[in-house]
């Protein structure tokens, strides 16, 4: 069971993680260095055998560590979930190192969090964009992109010659959604924050 | 004059682009694209493969196609009106989706649902898995080449269909759920009607493993093929029915009890072998097992409460009181324009979904939008083994395999 | 030489000739409408039924009958094939791509010379049977020809150029040289108990065969081992489905027709249709007793053209439900993989048909034996 | 003169042959859509059930989903069309022979629908011509049968004749 | 057959045996040498059943069965080796499957 | 002319054409098809020929049989079209062979009006419908049961050496192919 004598015991094993208060599982943050060894420990030693997430957080570009990874795993014996926090140190190109050769369940998660904040996992056998194509320039779970996107060329020279479409920012208009949630009440409301877009537009044949 | 080389592309061949793919590698082995147009690959998965002669040697997915941004949307609305998209995660089982993020939510929040809207949500979490499964069943059916089971098991999705459209008002994307409650009180007489289903459903099973189960050819094309260890499905993370057809004994609805799951008398089947019929099997096991909670429920349904009337700030109260009551109306309007509020924090719930475990992690910076949503999909997880699992089995075991995986690239892409 | 004689009797031949296609092409398109209302009947839906020619859907009752059982859609679906662009994609081998789909059809087209379908009877007695060609070996014919079917099958896929269909191709080369064996053998104990010394019979004629089991037990009931070799061969070499490897939708979408559209594959689609006609009528004479009434039971009908007209419709009644048995599995079973259509073919159907060859073989000796020495 | 004007008039006469032909033609067409189901979504879901036995879309012999695009006629679009599927739907599409048709089914491929966003294309009419959009998220199969009928009223209308011409003279060069 | 004498066929025949006998000499595609000899042997068959019909004489149509069954031998066999030659070698031209060179 | 004179000067022209353009087609494909061209003109010949049960087995065994085997390997192996030219000597020898095969067609024309081979005269001999073969002595017949009588009693021994022939063929078969796939993995 997860009590307090296993979360002391963790503790001493690995001292440079510390636990964060959480409301629903236990938490841990551990330095990017030492994340192998931590996994390693929770799978082999304390029955964490499954992992059920990896993904990244953007604390916003203000902040000092702006991408936090945070990993999820499962342990079919506890019945309960691990927490574990750990910051990429570089805001500019942010790096982890891979998990994949603790659990390989990692290996998609891990191109799923590149393609999406664009942080680099060392070791990681074939990291390459694994929704938005090869050619997209941009990490759209970042928090600077916008919901509607950038215009990009589509990918297919042949298609675009023939349609002329491309890679265009959504239309926000009259969009049910986009509230801030912040601030006064007139801001918060739910409403389109860009109103830019037409439907002048040809069509193609 | 463009339009004349696009006609020069094969079939199948569309969206060729790696230089990888479209070089051969050397004379005996032979690169094939699969999708992402294809009828193996039940919507938009592409598989990149290399064949020698009949058998694989790599396979690799691509996924991506329906990739259409749920994560940032989340990012960008209140709590309420993300409850639409989940809808579309799985959706072959929208009720279960909505009830998993719900219940993430007020995780969050901190609320606690009355027993009565802990019950309409097992009761419709249990008929989305039978909807998920039916379908599962069929198009396995279909996959290995016999198209009527999957009529017969359509057609029991219509009378659930029916059942879920009387219940929310619409058939497929049901979006039932609010933080703190459900949109509605289920109707007078519904339930009746679905014993009447769970009283018909076993016979049309019953036909469909007429058809197939001891069918010879069809246990020849599933029996040993796919087999996935418990040990290789632990490593890459799978959940649901294809972890418990290796062996494992996880099932998030007995385990990590939600919604009152631990009142309920029902079995967790577990396969043996880990091959496409085992997970075949499962499937209809669970199928057995939903409809003995469901009649657990409707011997005793809890009466009382809805929704979570103390919540004020996460629960908009329904709509003959708003008309009615200055109080409620004000409560109403500030939970549509702010969303239902919430604390700071992070949470992750995962729910027993027909696919597997769906878990939403959300962090909160407080107020009525997410800071940061992640949709830990089954069906991403579960597609993630295929790389391994593909070599070495012949293409026309591919299709099999991918329809015991039973995967939807709706939430797989999200 | 070319005289008034040879013409007639070759203008004559020629007619019978049109007659026999334009029969075998409507069996054929017919057939797929079938397909698609026993498949709707199976799975308790409804099938084409709303498709009707401007005029005729207003005759009342025989209007709205012919619509509801969709008697028109395969005339929409036929005609809609010529009024749509030919593609030819730009990577195929342009002469052979135009050759396949002939080359499918007309052996198909071919084995109908030597398939009789009835007696035509004489005012003296004396009955010719109705057949283009009454060849002596005549079942070797239709196994030679119908061999050739698949050159349009390898032909398809090796020249669409095109991954799919060039896997059907090679899968169907397979699969037909592992069937036809077995198909060969199944039949050889047939001739064997059918040419049993004496018996007046001693030939591979078809017309032979049929009439031998006039008032006889059919050679279903006799071999019903050949019987069932043969019919799961027959389903092989049909490519029907537990054997439809060259298409198997579900994994090379349309096999070695992917690449074709419009008209070609619509020749495609008769060709395979024509095939089960063809394959089901041959099925029906060798074991089924052809146009002859019951086991044991001589034939009711006169001995006119009124009986003539009676033992082609019990021929075709039986071709027909033949027809359906077909389209039953079709809706029934799921598809075998290649290796063991294969497997099946090699390691049961060939030694399972060799075993029933020395049966019978140590049987008719047997027989002869014992009728030698009284 | 004036019999002569009224035993031939040229101009007319042959409008009179082309309205028939088209009335053959279209007839012919109408009657045997073949679609191509381009199931990339929920939508797709929705496509399946109004081919199964409740909503039964044989009924108009449309049930013969041909997934290789160059025998079919009718592409129904159904979900929702990401930019990074824009290709394949074109590509697709360009494989099929004339004449062919587009359904767009459900919001997400007429117009993006409640998709919003980066990575989703704001309705298939971007990249290929559409005839019929069908409304609902997803519609309902009732609608999709309704839409088909659509489709068959317009083509219909069509004049199918000088476009057979037409392409004949086209290709003819 | 009033122009036509059972030397035209003997003629026919021995062009064919010639045809394939070029083909076996030129080709380098092991399996093009291998129909090349089937066409040699179909000379021989022409040549066999021409004698036989105009001597009116059976044994030369018995001797073309016989020769069918050993070309169908031969043709299993060759294609077999060939396949193995492949395997090993990845190639079908003669000049690929000298042991002596290198 | 007759109408058999045309009709074998059209089948010949098909087989020795099928068999030429086989010989220098590039692609084995085509070669393929042109070899079973060249089968089914023969096949025609032997129709001429009244040996109708021949024609059938030359169409079942080799169209039906050989020519399949030969195309699914060619497609199984992928075998592209031949690279670069045959080397002179190659050319030349054939060449060599050909004039060769020519001189023979040219001494067995004129032997055969010498000698006759045996043949009585250049006319085709009626055959007699109703000849029942007895005995050794095999006369020509379209009746399959003369020819099954003679391979029953004149070549009974040749018949059961030809089985253990294929027999063989059909074990040296699988030893060929199952070596491998005990090496491969």
């Amino acid at each position: 069971m997860i009590d307090k004598d296993f979360i002391e015991d963790l503790l001493k094993k690995h001292p440079y993680s510390n636990v964060k208060h959480q409301n629903d599982c236990l938490t841990l943050s551990c330095p990017a260095q030492q994340i192998i060894d931590l996994t390693t420990e929770l799978r082999d030693q304390q029955t964490f055998d499954l992992l059920v997430d990896l993904t990244a957080v953007d604390q916003g570009e203000a902040v000092e560590n702006r991408f936090m990874v945070v990993i999820h795993l499962y342990s079919c014996i506890h019945h309960d979930y691990i927490r574990i926090h750990s910051d990429c140190t570089d805001n500019e190109s942010p790096e982890f190192p891979s998990i994949h050769s603790v659990y390989p369940a990692a290996n998609w998660h891990e191109r799923e969090a590149f393609d999406m904040f664009g942080i680099v996992f060392t070791g990681h056998p074939n990291l390459k964009r694994i929704l938005m194509w090869d050619e997209y320039p941009y990490f759209p779970l970042r928090k600077e992109f916008p919901l509607a996107g950038i215009d990009v060329p589509l990918p297919a020279d042949d298609v675009v010659e023939v349609t002329q479409a491309s890679v265009e920012p959504a239309p926000m208009m009259g969009g049910p959604f986009v509230s801030s949630g912040q601030g006064f009440m007139s801001d918060a409301e739910p409403r389109a924050k860009d109103e830019s877009w037409t439907e002048k537009k040809e069509k193609p044949v | 004059m463009s339009e004349v080389t696009f006609k020069e592309v094969q079939v199948g061949d569309s969206g060729y682009r790696d230089a990888v793919a479209e070089e051969r590698l050397n004379s005996e082995r032979m690169a094939l694209n699969v999708g992402p147009s294809h009828p193996t690959t039940h919507g938009v998965l592409r598989l990149m493969m290399e064949l020698n002669g009949d058998l694989i040697e790599k396979c690799e997915p691509v996924l991506g196609y329906l990739h259409r941004g749920d994560e940032k949307i989340a990012e960008n609305m209140t709590y309420n009106q993300f409850v639409p998209y989940t809808d579309r995660l799985d959706y072959l089982s929208p009720l279960a989706n909505n009830v998993a993020y719900a219940i993430a939510v007020e995780n969050l929040a901190g609320v606690k649902v009355p027993e009565r809207c802990e019950a309409i949500r097992v009761m419709i979490c249990e008929m989305a898995r039978i909807s998920s499964h039916l379908l599962g069943m069929g198009v396995f059916g279909m996959d290995a080449g016999a198209w009527t089971p999957f009529m017969y098991t359509f057609t029991e999705r219509e009378k659930l269909y029916t059942l879920f459209e009387e219940l929310t008002g619409a058939r497929f994307t049901t979006s039932f759920t609010r933080i703190g409650g459900v949109a509605r009180d289920i109707p007078e007489g519904w339930l009746q009607k679905v014993s009447r289903f769970c009283e018909e459903l076993p016979k049309a099973i019953e036909e469909v493993e007429k058809l197939l189960t001891r069918n010879r050819i069809f246990l020849d094309r599933t029996e040993g093929v796919g087999v996935i260890s418990s040990s290789d499905a632990l490593a890459f993370g799978l959940t649901g029915p294809n972890l418990r057809a290796s062996g494992v004994d996880f099932d998030l609805r007995k385990d990590k009890p939600y919604s009152g799951y631990e009142k309920y008398d029902f079995e967790v089947p577990i396969g043996t072998r880990g091959d496409c019929y085992d997970r075949y099997l499962v499937r209809i096991e669970e199928v057995r097992e939903s409809l003995k909670i469901i009649n657990q429920l409707i011997d005793d349904f809890p009466a009382g409460s809805w929704y979570a009337e103390d919540a004020k700030k996460i629960f908009a109260p329904p709509k003959e009181k708003i008309m009615t009551s200055m109080e409620e109306l004000i409560q109403n309007f500030m939970i549509v324009t702010e969303g239902p509020q919430v604390k700071p924090g992070e949470i992750y719930f995962e729910a027993e979904n027909p696919k597997g475990a769906l878990g939403f992690y959300i962090v909160s910076k407080g107020g009525g939008v997410p800071y940061r949503m992640k949709i830990r999909a089954p069906s991403f997880c579960n597609l993630s083994i295929l790389e391994k699992l593909a070599p070495g089995h012949m293409l026309a075991d591919i299709t099999v395999i991918l329809g015991s995986l039973d995967f939807v690239m709706g939430e797989c892409d999200r | 030489m070319l005289n008034l004689e040879l013409l007639q009797v070759l203008g004559l031949k020629i007619f019978f000739a049109f007659l026999m296609v334009s029969v075998v092409m409507t069996f054929a398109g017919y057939s797929v409408l079938a397909e698609r209302k026993v498949s709707a009947w199976m799975q308790g839906r409804v099938g084409p039924n709303r498709t009707v020619l401007p005029f005729v859907g207003h005759i009342p009752f025989v209007g709205s009958f012919l619509k509801g059982i969709g008697i028109f859609q395969p005339l929409a679906d036929g005609l809609k094939f010529l009024f749509k662009e030919e593609i030819v994609p730009g990577h195929v081998n342009k002469v052979y791509y135009y050759m396949a789909p002939l080359v499918a059809l007309v052996p198909a087209l071919t084995t109908m010379t030597v398939l009789p379908f009835g007696e035509f009877f004489h005012h003296s007695g004396k009955s010719t049977p109705l057949i283009l060609a009454d060849l002596e070996i005549g079942i070797l014919f239709i196994l030679a020809i119908s061999s050739l079917g698949v050159y349009g099958i390898v032909l398809a896929g090796w020249s669409s150029n095109s991954k799919y269909p060039f896997l059907g191709g090679i899968r169907s080369s397979a699969q037909m040289i592992s069937y036809e064996l077995a198909m060969g053998l199944s039949l050889l104990p047939i001739f064997l108990w059918v040419s049993q010394p004496g018996s007046s019979i001693a030939s591979l004629s078809l017309v032979e065969i049929a009439n031998s089991q006039n008032a006889s037990a059919w050679l279903a009931l006799v071999q019903p081992l050949s019987a069932l070799i043969f019919l799961v061969a027959l389903f092989a070499e049909t490519n029907r489905l537990p054997f439809d490897m060259p298409e198997s939708e579900t994994d090379l979408v349309g096999g070695f027709h992917t690449e074709y559209g419009s008209f070609k594959f619509g020749i495609f689609f008769v060709a395979e249709y024509a095939h089960i006609v063809i394959g089901s009528a041959i099925f029906t004479l060798i074991f089924l007793g052809g146009w002859h009434f019951l086991p044991w039971i001589n034939d009711p009908w006169p001995s006119n053209w009124v009986g003539t007209l009676l033992g082609t419709g019990w021929f075709l009644i039986k071709t027909i439900s033949l027809i359906f048995f077909f389209i039953w599995i079709r809706w029934t079973l799921p598809r075998f993989r290649y290796d063991q259509v294969m497997n099946l073919g090699w390691t049961k159907l060939l030694p399972l048909s060799l075993a029933n060859l020395i049966f019978y073989v140590i049987l008719v000796t047997w027989l002869d034996l014992s009728a030698a020495t009284p | 003169m004036v019999s002569n004007e009224v035993a031939y008039n040229s101009k007319i006469e042959g409008e009179v042959i082309v309205t028939k032909a088209d009335a053959v033609v279209n007839w012919i067409r109408k009657h045997s859509v073949w679609p191509m189901p381009m199931g990339l979504a929920c939508c797709a879901i929705e496509l399946m059930a109004s081919a199964a036995s409740r909503y039964d879309i044989s009924r108009f012999g449309m049930e013969v989903m041909r997934f290789s695009p160059r025998q079919s006629d009718c592409m129904i679009v159904a979900g929702t069309v990401t930019y990074k599927m824009a290709e394949v739907v074109r590509r697709i599409y360009d494989q099929m022979g004339d004449p062919k048709w587009v359904v767009a089914m459900g919001a997400c491929a007429s117009t993006g629908g409640m998709y919003r966003s980066y990575a989703v294309m704001q309705g298939v009419d971007n990249i290929v011509p559409v005839d019929v959009y069908v409304s609902g998220c997803p519609p309902r199969p009732e609608a999709l049968l309704d839409a088909m009928m659509k489709l068959q009223d317009k083509i219909g209308n069509e004049p199918s004749t000088s476009r057979l011409l037409q392409a004949r003279n086209t290709s003819m060069v | 057959m009033e122009l036509v004498t059972p030397h035209h066929f003997l003629a026919l025949g021995a062009l064919l045996f010639g045809i394939g006998f070029f083909g076996v000499v030129v080709r380098r595609n092991l399996l093009l040498v291998l129909m090349s000899l089937e066409l040699m042997l179909n000379g021989v068959n022409v040549a066999l059943v021409s004698f036989s019909r105009a001597g009116l004489n059976l044994d030369g149509s018995l001797f073309v069965f016989f020769i069918m069954t050993v070309a169908a031998a031969e043709v299993a066999l060759g294609l077999a080796l060939l396949v193995a030659l492949y395997k090993r070698r990845q190639s079908v031209f003669s000049e690929d499957m000298s042991l002596l060179r290198n | 002319m007759n109408l058999l004179d045309l009709l074998f000067f059209f089948f010949s022209s098909l087989a020795a054409g099928g068999g030429l353009l086989m010989v220098v087609s590039k692609h084995p494909v085509p070669a393929a098809l042109f070899m079973i061209l060249s089968l089914v003109g023969v096949a025609s010949l032997f129709v001429l020929l009244e040996a109708f049960f021949l024609a059938i087995l030359q169409i079942l065994v080799y169209a039906g049989a050989v020519m399949v085997l030969f195309l699914f390997i060619i497609m199984l192996l992928d075998v592209g079209p031949d690279g670069g030219k045959a080397s002179k000597i190659r050319i030349l020898s054939g060449f060599a062979g050909a004039v060769a095969v020519g001189l023979i067609i040219v001494l067995l024309l004129h032997f055969s009006q010498q000698s006759g081979f045996g043949l009585s005269s250049n006319a085709w001999p009626e055959i007699n419908a109703d000849s029942f073969v007895n005995g050794s002595n095999l006369t020509f017949s379209t009746s399959v049961k003369n020819f099954g009588y003679g391979l029953f009693t004149k070549y009974m021994l040749p018949l059961q050496v030809a089985g253990f022939l294929l027999l063989a063929a059909m074990v040296g078969v699988i030893i060929l192919s199952k070596k491998f796939r005990i090496k491969k993995p």
